[in-house]
Parts: structure tokens; C-alpha cells; sequence
């Protein structure tokens, strides 16, 4: 156990804190902040500052060598996630976690040797389409079909609640290859470049004020080269592929951007009530609060630990993903209550409070409670996987 | 003793909420939010016409003379169908207080029209401090002239564009409770409004009071001696959005058991998994523990009881139970509800702006703390309790 | 809606409080009190007690005056059970809640006449025989045969978690009488004299210090006419009596002593620590307790009023008893968070503080976490009976 | 950074696990519970053979010069096993106290017998007021003759009946911390004491220092300057209790999950309910996280850190996670494990001890309270953030 960050991880996390700063200045931030998108800042600006990553080596740089990678250990990866969240940066979603982190795993070689160097380099938005209308916390209950013809697969089907689908090169879709079979069995997973004919987006404004993505696929005649893993064995994909992302998202920035934020608001004296510091009963909730937070951190450098002594966790991943999102919903609720009259004003609000966030993210962070999982599910996967109980 | 309501009052439950359920769509509840105004005059009109405006004024203002209680449950049902009015500026805030503390010609000039939906009327007292207590008021009202100049910043001010007259609570002497109230008519030199924008859709203004001067019969009541009847305005918004929150919680409840009793997920509804089951219970029991205080703290002020202790008891559990309750509600849903077109995100929304309206949680709970130190007895119950002879 | 107690209520109230103060004393209380025994007061005392709770009219007075009672309304029987468990008086149990409300509903004519006189007396001691020990919460798996043998039927099997059998004149008994059907068919009810040949009584010490029993019966011969309702319908009359017992148990005289007596150690000036009442935090503590505490006196009350006016609430019951055992668990667990250093000192210990009344219910009150449907199983059962949910 | 233990730590985990979950049954653990001394002697001995009494001394007194993180892990797994010794009061408390601050004739003289297992010692500080603070010490050590006098009461000292000599913390001055600890040997004159009976079967005494006279050597550390020493002592209780929650909340899961899994109600194992996953799981969660915290506050204090935000951190989550736990554990085993005879019901009891010792939840809450008070830069993590830019 080694509590502190060595020399070269501190000074690591002063560069990538330091890059940031550089990158998201008060100028940026107000000119490429949009609200109406997930993650909260233009398409373009995401996908330039993607770029940035790749030019950094921070997309790449615990890949292993043979993927051009830096092969750093994941605690440096950690660090790197921990800052972006904390900074509020874009781009840390599943374009250089998840995605990229299944092809090398689970890929072929030629999707391997097309894909992972532009990734590495920041220059492909993906979304992921596993859910659709009637396939929800059920995945595999999916309804798209892929059906073969020669060298091609003809997807048709719907895939819902899809996040970037609109600014996305590609989708990683799953679909029904065998509909003889049910259920797990007779899926395979696909790599669809959404330029292809058949492919369209439909907008549906959520309540956070961003927008979620329904794609429908018509007859949309992909390559067989772009199928990954084997035919049938798509569940076998999904499942191999589904820890790489709850490990990213896992990070403690976020929460320990919340706590920060809430401070700074407990510190500000306000005309005629004073400093809410100063009230026993505001530090005791900062205090609990503290503890929780400093409970998700530990959560997520334990399993950056795990994974650079070479263990392999599987379901501390999503429980540790559980931790992080419970905490930033406890963080949500504390906020709107520490706020008192101010916590309903609205981002651009004469009088919001820290610009609105607390309200914003009070709603945006609902799908913490469902999405990738959720609250529920999430127990359910720690019980069965990681607790053995039976099913 | 009995802890329900009557068949009267069961009725106008009943019948307010079948109102409100076709008052208005969901579609044009979302659109009411982009308005300045933020509600629909012509509901508002009907509403009035229904005897709501003045339910609980005395006969001769036009009203029906009923109690707290019956405002509670038309709130109630209000939040449950998300429908907004400015019953809480023209009638809780505004009405309640010219008639507890206005003169006669006040309130022979303004409640009849309220009553009839003909005035709205509002008011303004909550400063940039954002707390409710009286040391906090800044604004000041001097006198100058044959009547008063008003100086100061107010937020939260319920409906301020649509009202013909706020009543501006303000200092008037040294003393920490040396405050008065005078009504400004909207059109007054020296005002002037800006929209907030909030979540749940109220109107709510920022006033800037710049040298607003009013005539001598602006005054509301003595001069220094608002702040009781500004308290009991307080604990009157705080029973009556506790009511409302009970309301926008069964209607997140509602939704909820339908969507789980229909919704398929690895082929059983979702509803007949424990885990489900489980949250609505949960939901449940917050729900019917928060109706009872909501409608005791309405039904004790109503009575004309100090109401105080019942008052906190209420918003302090539904400010935190009601959003927990609309949160959970998302978390069975899922995707679907996370949509701005699911009607879900009404309450969602409803219940962040309920909690904060008229002191939070945690302002409720400071308040009982301080009654907790000042009388122990009053916090054994309805009829406190001796302890047990070893424990004397 | 009436917040307040009538002028008779009230004066009823007095009524209780001055009998309960006059039969309570401390003498009587350090002569009668056994930890060893649920209720802590001994068997003999216990039995003693309840005749003069019959003697006063307090057993019989909400029953139907075609049964001898005094029809009160279930107002006055709430404030009757609240003071009871205020002042932690013995007997309000099963004895005079359950079993004869089960026999007024679901018994035979002669069984009325029988043993109505005597229960509203205070004469018999009961206890209900349905958990075995492989049918806990899944009651409708219970094993103990009866077989009919002309006039009589012959029991035998085990009854298990059995409170206060060592000191009951009669079971309340559920067994299987057609062994062919499963689950709730082919039950039956029967009322069995505990002094017949064949019935053991074993005890088992809890955590909680007293005892509880397993009731062996081996080849029990009861005559037919004391089954209770018809044969193999015995879940009806399962499901029928269960109500009784749950109104009784919810009100909320036991919540108010707990906050009462918490109250009692806060104001205590501590040597060299002061009062902890002065502290803000324990402040915010109690005030959260006392709201929690009103709301469960409010639905005890509620469904009194409901009651009261001719409704017939049924899963209302249990969620009220929910409530207050909820409310109950809160306030033994804040009580050992008050209580400090001091909180884990038992009974009869120097130091105890609170007479170790917080430690011994800490650990005694478990079962209302599991005990009657416990919390879990009652939220099913307000999740289906109450709310529509499906099974 | 790393957050795990290394292979040697998860040996001596593993080896203390195995050995103590042999060295004594439930029966006797139970038995234990009703003797004065609460633990079993040749259990004592062994351990101290396996060199645990001694783990953290200097191997000049008999030590291995390991760290507090091995100390709770051997704690931990303690814990998990319900196994009672006098490690807290003689190695925690008096042996590194006297480590700490003893002079090198009180370590040569304790340290190596303590190591051998040969010499039980502990320490007297909290009073009848119950709090952990300075303050509260009103016990009076005054210079008498050529030594000095002790007067005061003492409570919750644990296994002052099987101790040599117990560390007496007590007043030498006027200042809140003007404070000095004495060794008073157990069979001094006018040294008087008293079991408590408590929960968890730990062997607490009330100590009542009655006129006892101790020579001048028996002074631990500088007159007036105990308190820092009992600060770092209450840390160190803190953290190791910490620990041992972990392993009551470990062995309460384990022992919930394998009957979970073979309870069959409505023809299922009671784990396959979705309601009874989610308690589990909610267990584990809570039980990992205060591993991880309980984990830092050691490793930090043996470091050599302050520690005293990690560690008030990892009691306060502890004190009240692993409880309820405990209580969960219960409610889904049902009345199986409300019997004398099921073994969770000795974590039930010790999980109300340890919450309780060295600091409650509250305790430490406040502790932190002051700490941010104090110093607002260290509540944001291990290695600061500044707030992004839009908030300075």
C-alpha cells in the first residue's frame, strides 16, 4: 500500500492538470459550452479536443506497445481520467475507453490495424448500440436483425437511448444474427460506419436539456470484414467489452469536482446570512459527504491498483462504478439542498447559484440510477457475479 | 379524534383533481414554462369561477369561509396534475395576508377581485441572503413625503409580471423584527422586474425597488409590525407546498405502477420483480406519511393553532421524501422517462422548486431545533407523556 | 379532520395513564421485571396483569357488544395500545389482540361461547403456531399433518420461533389436513389445549436474552369442534386473523417512550461533557427522530380514524405496522449513536446508562425486522395487495 | 500509488485468518463473554508466539518492526473470527504508548514481556463524562513525597483485571492539556475496580484511583505532556476498531450469503430474490469501502502521517456501515440467527462494541468538522485540486 502518488505519477498529474488549464480556458469554456449536448460542449469542440488527447499520447498511452501504445500502468490512466472529469473536459467517453479497448480484445486483425491508429490519435466518434425500445436493462432481448448475403450483413432494427449517435463515425451494434435462437444466444456484433445508406438519427430532447439519439437501420448492408468475434457469439462481445468502459467512467473526478464545487459555494459570504461554512449542521454534511467521496476515490485507485499489479477484476469494476455514481447522486441531493432557495434557478439565471450546475446536473446525472446498468441491475450483476448468489 | 377527511372534503379533492387532470396537457404545461406569465389565464378564470381564488376568504370578500385543509387539497391535486396558477402569490402570499393584516378598504378593494380571478396579486420578501429570517431584510422602507420610498433588492417573487400590486415587506427601524409592509403597484417608478428562469415552471422575478415611492395608504398594517403575519405567510406556503409535493409524489407514484405493470423486461412486467416492488412500497409509505403531516400542518393553522411545529414537521419530511420519491420513480423507469416528452420530468422538476419554496429541509429542521430548546414538551406528541416513574 | 383528542378521549387517556401509573410502580417494576422473559415481566405477573386488564374492562371494550364488549371505537382502543406500550405494560399481545378478534370473526358458535367470556376477563394465554422451521416467511409450506380420526383430528409436526408458548393455555394452530394439495390448499386451523397428552415445549435462548420455544406435537388428538373455520381452509383463516394482530402492534406509544427516554439522557448534565441536548447536531438528530415519530403516530391514529368511520383497511395495517417498526429501528439505532461509550453497557452494569434500555431493545427489536412478515416481505405485501403490483 | 496490500500482507492475513478462526469455537467464544478476563490465556499465548503481541515493536524489544497496517490486519481478521484478546489494551493502547513515550527503562522493562506475551498492561483515560477530549479529565495526579497521587475515576479500562499495571491519564495542571500519565500497578493501594458488563464481550472495568500513590519512575513521558500521546493513542484505537468492523462486516456477509444460498423458501434459495441481492449487495458495497478506508487510516498512521482525517474517516464510515450490516445480515437470515446458538449474533454484539470504542460515528464526525474548520485544503483529496477556473 502506497498511499501517495510516487514522483513521476505527481508530476504526470501536474502535466495533464496543467494541459487542461491550458486547453479550457474561461474563454474556451464560454465559447464552446453548449448545454443541449451530452457532456456539455459542442460536437466540433469535442472533436477537436479529442485530437488534442491523441496528440497528447493521453488516448493511447496505456495501450500496450504492440498497439503503439505507451503501455503505462493504469494508474497513470486513472490520473488522466481522474483530472478530465474533475476538469470537466470532453471527449472521456466511450471513443477511447471502451471502444478501442474491445478492438484490441476482442477485434480482428485488420479492424485492429484500420481503426486503433486513428483512435490513438483521437479521430473516430463511436456510439454504442446495444439498447433498443423493448431492450433495456433485458439486452438480450434485442430485436435487430443482421442477416447474411455474401459478404455483407443487412441490419435492420432500431437501437434507442444512443448517446452521440449524431456526431458518431461509427456504431458498435448489436445485433440478431440467428433469431431461431433466444435470448444470449444467436447475437453478433457488428462495426457500422454511419455514412452508409440506410442509417438515420432521430433527435429526442431529454429532460437534462440534451438530446438522445434513436438510430434506425434500414437495410444497411455492412461488411462481413466489420463483424467482431465470431458469428452468433455477439453476447460473448458485449460482455468482454462492458467492464472496460465502468472502469473508465469509475473515476473519482467527478465527484471530487461536486464536493470542490459545493465548498466554494459554502465558503462565499452571503449578504446578510453569512458564510454557510460556519454552521455546524452544513460542515457535518460537507463531512459526510467527504467521507463518501474520499470512499469512491480509494474505490477507484484500488481497481487502478488491481489492474497494474496485473490482477484482472471483474464485477469490483461495476461496484466500484456503483460507488462512484451513488456518491455523485448523494453529492446532487446535498447540493440542492445546501442551496436552499437557489438551487431552482436555472443555468443563465439572474442569481443561479455556481452557474446553475447544481440544478443541471441534479438532472442530467439521473441516468447514473438507470443507465449502463444503473442502480438496480448493477446490484444484481455484483450479487450473481461477484457475490455468487444464484440467479 | 380522526386523522381523515370528511366526505365534503373528500369531494373537493375529487372534483379539483378531475379538473385539473383536464385542465391543461402535458404539451401545454411545457409550453407554459417558456411564457413570462407561466400559467394559463383562462384555467386561472375557471378556477376562480370554481370558488377556488376565494375559498378560504369569509363570505362577505366573495369567498366560501373554508379552512387551510381545503386549500391543501386543492394544492394537492394542482401538484398532482402539475397544473400552475398563481394561487400561491394571489391567495396563500397576497390574499391570506390583506386579510389577516389589511385595512378595511384594502380588503374590500382587493379580495372580492381575487376571489373573482379578476387580481393578481403577489409578494415580496425574500432578499439575495436567501434565508427567511428577519435579520435579513435589507430593503428599506422610508418615509418621505405624505407616504413611503422603498429601497431594495427582493428575489423569488411569485408572479410579479402578471401582478397588479406587490407587497413589499421592508425595514422601518432598528430592531431586528422593525418591519413593515407596503403594497407597490406594479407600474410604480422605481421598480423594476426580471424573470428568473427555475426549474417547475413557477414564475418567479427578481424586484429591484430604486426609489419606489407609494402613499401613505400603501401600508399594509401597523407600521413595524409585519413580521408575525409574514411568519404565518411562511408557514402557510410551507403546509401548502408540502401538500403540493404530497400531490406531485402520487402522480409520480401513479406513473410509476402503471409503467411497471406493463413494462416487459426479461419477459415478466418489471413490476413483479422484489427489487420493484420493494422501491414502490418504499415510495408508498414516504407518500402516506407525508400526506398525514402535510394535511395535519394544514389542518393546525387552519385551525388557527400555533401550527408552527407541525408546519416544519411537514415541509422538513416532504421537501426530502417527495424528490426522493420522483428520483426513484425515474430509476424504475429508465430511459423512457428520461425523455422531455414523458410527463415524468413535470415533477421531476415540480418537486426541486416545491422543496425550495419557503424554507428547505434543513431551514425547517433549524426551526424545529429551536422550538425543541425552547419546549421540550412540545415534542412528545399530541398529548405529551410523563415518562415513566424510573426515568424521573 | 380532529387533531386533537375529544373531551372523552381525553379523559379515557387519563383513565389508562393513572391505572397503568397505579399498577406500574417502581416496586412493582423491580419486583416483576425478567429480561429473560419477551416483555420483560415475568409469566406470572404477566397473566396476573392481564386479568386486571380484563377486570377493568380494557380487554373487551372495543369488541361488539353481542360478545360481551363494550364497543368503544377503535380510537379508544388506540389509545389504549399506545399507552400500553408507553409504559411498557405486560399483555398486549396476541392473548387479547389477535386471537380473539379471530375467534369473533372466523370461530364456531360454541367456540365464542366458550372462550370469549374468558379472554375478555384476561384468563387465557395464547400462542400462534404457524412458522415451522422450513416455513418462515413462505408460511404456506408448513408440514405439521393433521389426520382426521373420527371425531378428532390427530397433530403432529413442529412449530417453531414460538413465543410464550411455555406460559399458553391454547395454541393457535395451522396445519395440513390434505397432504395431496400444496402450498395454501389443504390447510387447516385448529385451537389446541396446551395441557393435552403429546405437547412438548422446548426452549431456545435469543440474543435478545429471553426465550423462545419450539412446540412439539406428536399425535396431538383435538376434538373436531376445535377447528377454527372449515377444513382445509385454513390459509383463509390465516390470511383473515393476520390484520388483527398487525393494528395492535402498529401504534406508536413504544416510539414515543423511545424518543421520550432518548430526550431524557440528552437533558442529563454529564460530568465534565455537558448536555448533549445543547449540541446542535443532537438537536438536528432529535428533531429528524421526532418527525419520524410523528408520522408514525399519525398513521397509528389514521388508521384508527379509518376504523373508526366504518372503513376496513387492510395492507393500510401493514404498512402502519411498517412504519412504526421502521420508526422503532431508527430510534434504537440513533439511541446507540447518542449513547456513546456508554451505549454498549448492559443492564445491571455500573454505568449503564438508560438502565441499558437502549442495548437490550437494540438487540430485542431485530425482530421486527423479520418477525411478522419483517420488513422485506411486508413491502411485497403492500407492493401487491396494496399497490397492484403483480406477483 | 497503490491501494492494495502486498503479498506478505496477504499472508498475514491469510495465516491470522485460518488461525483464529481455529483457536476457538462459538461455544467457547460464548463462555468467554461470562469470565473476568473475557479471553482465553494459551489463545493470548499462542498468538504472541506468532509473534503478533510484539508485531509492531522495534525487534530490540522483541518485535518484527512491522507496521500498523499489518497490526490491522491481524485486527481484521480477529474481528472476522469473533476472537477476544487483550491486543487493543496492551498492545494498542499501553505498548506502543509506552513505545511511544515511555522511558528506556519502562520499554525495556514492558516491551520485551508484552512481545512474549508474558505481561498484559492497558490504560485509563476516559471518565464519567464519556467524551474523548482533555477537557473532560478530572482525575488529579499531584506530586506526593518522592512520587506522586492519583484521584479520580476511570471507565471502559480494558482488561484492568488481568493487567500488571494500568497507564493512568490524569490532570497536573491548570491548562485544558496540562495532562501526565503514571503506571499505577494493578494491586496498588487505593487503586479500586469494577467490571462493567457490556456488549461484545470485551473486559471493561471501571478503575477508581482512590488516594494511590505511585513512585516517581512511574511517570510515562514528560509531566504535562501526555496529550499528544493519548491523541495518537486514540487514533490508533480508532483505526485498528476500524479494522475490526471490517472483519465482523466480512464474517456477517459470508455467514449471510451461504445461508442465502441454501434457504429454500417458496421453493427458491432465498439469494435467487432480487430483494435479498440487493441487501447483499448493498453490504458489500459498504463492507469495501470501509475495508479501503479502514486500510488508509492504518497505513497512514504507521507511516507516521498525521493521519487523523483518514482515520476519522475511516471510524466514522465503520461505526455506522458495519452496524447496520450486522442488522441486515439479521434480517435476512430471520429468526434462524436470533438464536443464542447461530454464530452471527456474536458479531450483532461486538459490532455495538467497537462502533462505540475509541470515538463513535458522531465523535468523529465532529473531529472532522473541526479539521475542515480548520483546514479547508485537505478535504479535496489526496493531492489537491484547485477549482476549475469559472469558480476562483
Amino acid at each position: 500500500m502506497e498511499l501517495k502518488l510516487t514522483a513521476d505519477e505527481a508530476a504526470f498529474r501536474t502535466e495533464v492538470r496543467d494541459f487542461l488549464k491550458r486547453e479550457l480556458t474561461p474563454e474556451v469554456w464560454q465559447a464552446h459550452r453548449d448545454l443541449n449536448e451530452q457532456g456539455m460542449w459542442t460536437p466540433d469542440f469535442t472533436k477537436a479536443f479529442r485530437r488534442k488527447l491523441g496528440a497528447a499520447g493521453y488516448i493511447g498511452m496505456g495501450w500496450p506497445k504492440e498497439y503503439g501504445g505507451g503501455g503505462r500502468s493504469r494508474v497513470y490512466q486513472a490520473i488522466f481520467w481522474d483530472e478530465m472529469e474533475y476538469h470537466r473536459a470532453p471527449g472521456l467517453d466511450r471513443s477511447i475507453t471502451y471502444v478501442p479497448n474491445a478492438i484490441m480484445a476482442l477485434g480482428s486483425a485488420a479492424q485492429k490495424a484500420d481503426l486503433l491508429p486513428k483512435m490513438s490519435r483521437g479521430e473516430l466518434s463511436w456510439f454504442v448500440g446495444y439498447s433498443e425500445p423493448d431492450a433495456g436493462s433485458d439486452l438480450a432481448s434485442l430485436k435487430t436483425r443482421a442477416v447474411e448475403d455474401g459478404d455483407h450483413f443487412v441490419i435492420t432494427g432500431q437501437k434507442s437511448f444512443s448517446s452521440d449517435a449524431h456526431m458518431a463515425d461509427y456504431g458498435w451494434i448489436a445485433t440478431r444474427t440467428d433469431p431461431t435462437s433466444s435470448k444470449h444466444r444467436g447475437l453478433s456484433m457488428f462495426i457500422v460506419d454511419m455514412t452508409l445508406p440506410g442509417v438515420t438519427v432521430t433527435k429526442y430532447p431529454t429532460l437534462a436539456g440534451w438530446t438522445h439519439h434513436a438510430v434506425h437501420f434500414d437495410q444497411v448492408r455492412v461488411p462481413r470484414s466489420m463483424m467482431v468475434g465470431e458469428l452468433h457469439q455477439g453476447w460473448k462481445v458485449v460482455m468482454g467489452a462492458i467492464d472496460f468502459e465502468r472502469a473508465a467512467l469509475s473515476g473519482a473526478g467527478l465527484v471530487g469536482y461536486q464536493f470542490d464545487r459545493l465548498l466554494a459555494w459554502c465558503m462565499q459570504d452571503r449578504e446578510g446570512a453569512g458564510r454557510k461554512l460556519d454552521d455546524p449542521l452544513v460542515q457535518d454534511e460537507l463531512v459526510r459527504l467527504a467521507i463518501e467521496a474520499e470512499g469512491a476515490r480509494l474505490m477507484s485507485y484500488w481497481l487502478a491498483s488491481l489492474h497494474a499489479k496485473g490482477f484482472k477484476p471483474q464485477h469490483e469494476t461495476s461496484l466500484a462504478l456503483l460507488v462512484k455514481r451513488e456518491t455523485a447522486r448523494r453529492l446532487d441531493v446535498a447540493g440542492l439542498e445546501l442551496l436552499g432557495p437557489f438551487a431552482p434557478l436555472r443555468t443563465g439565471s439572474p442569481w443561479a447559484a455556481l452557474e446553475g450546475e447544481v440544478e443541471v446536473e441534479y438532472r442530467d446525472h439521473l441516468y447514473f440510477q438507470f443507465a449502463a446498468g444503473g442502480f438496480d441491475i448493477t446490484r444484481n450483476v455484483v450479487a450473481t457475479r461477484g457475490l455468487g448468489l444464484p440467479r | 379524534m380522526d386523522i381523515t377527511i370528511d366526505d365534503d372534503q373528500r369531494l373537493l379533492r375529487d372534483t379539483a383533481l378531475a379538473f385539473a387532470q383536464k385542465a391543461l396537457t402535458p404539451a401545454r404545461i411545457r409550453e407554459l414554462e417558456t411564457t413570462e406569465h407561466g400559467f394559463d389565464a383562462k384555467v386561472w378564470r375557471q378556477m376562480a369561477e370554481m370558488g377556488w381564488a376565494g375559498a378560504v376568504f369569509p363570505e362577505e370578500y366573495g369567498g366560501s369561509g373554508a379552512g387551510l385543509l381545503e386549500l391543501a387539497l386543492i394544492v394537492e391535486a394542482l401538484g398532482q396534475a402539475a397544473v400552475p396558477s398563481p394561487i400561491y402569490s394571489t391567495v396563500v402570499e397576497a390574499g391570506l395576508l390583506l386579510l389577516d393584516a389589511g385595512s378595511p378598504a384594502q380588503r374590500e378593494n382587493y379580495l372580492p377581485r381575487i376571489a373573482a380571478g379578476d387580481a393578481i396579486m403577489t409578494t415580496a420578501i425574500t432578499e439575495p441572503g436567501g434565508g427567511l429570517a428577519p435579520g435579513e431584510i435589507r430593503t428599506n422602507i422610508t418615509p418621505a413625503g405624505n407616504g413611503f420610498t422603498v429601497n431594495g433588492t427582493k428575489l423569488f417573487v411569485r408572479d410579479a409580471g402578471a401582478a397588479e400590486g406587490i407587497i413589499c415587506l421592508g425595514r422601518s427601524g432598528k430592531g431586528e423584527t422593525d418591519l413593515t409592509l407596503v403594497i407597490v403597484p406594479r407600474d410604480a417608478p422605481g421598480l423594476k422586474l426580471r424573470r428568473l428562469q427555475a426549474a417547475g415552471g413557477e414564475s418567479l422575478w427578481e424586484a429591484i425597488f430604486d426609489n419606489a415611492t407609494v402613499d401613505a395608504d400603501a401600508i399594509v398594517g401597523e407600521p413595524g409590525g409585519a413580521w408575525p403575519h409574514v411568519a404565518r405567510l411562511h408557514l402557510r406556503g410551507a403546509a401548502l407546498k408540502s401538500a403540493e409535493l404530497v400531490g406531485i409524489g402520487q402522480a409520480s407514484l401513479d406513473l410509476t405502477l402503471s409503467y411497471s405493470k406493463t413494462r416487459i423486461q426479461f419477459e415478466r412486467p418489471i413490476g413483479s420483480f422484489q427489487g420493484v416492488q420493494h422501491h414502490c412500497a418504499e415510495m408508498y409509505r414516504d407518500l402516506e406519511v407525508s400526506r398525514l403531516l402535510a394535511w395535519q400542518a394544514a389542518a393546525s393553522l387552519g385551525e388557527g393553532l400555533a401550527g408552527d411545529r407541525e408546519t416544519a414537521m411537514a415541509k422538513a419530511k416532504t421537501s426530502e421524501a417527495m424528490p426522493a420519491l420522483t428520483r426513484t420513480a425515474h430509476q424504475i423507469h429508465g430511459a423512457i422517462a428520461y425523455y422531455r416528452d414523458y410527463p415524468l420530468e413535470l415533477y421531476y422538476h415540480r418537486a426541486i422548486a416545491a422543496q425550495a419554496a419557503y424554507g428547505d429541509a434543513g431551514h425547517h429542521r433549524r426551526a424545529l431545533a429551536r422550538l425543541l430548546r425552547e419546549d421540550l414538551g412540545r415534542f412528545r406528541g399530541d398529548s405529551p407523556h410523563d415518562l415513566p416513574v424510573h426515568y424521573v
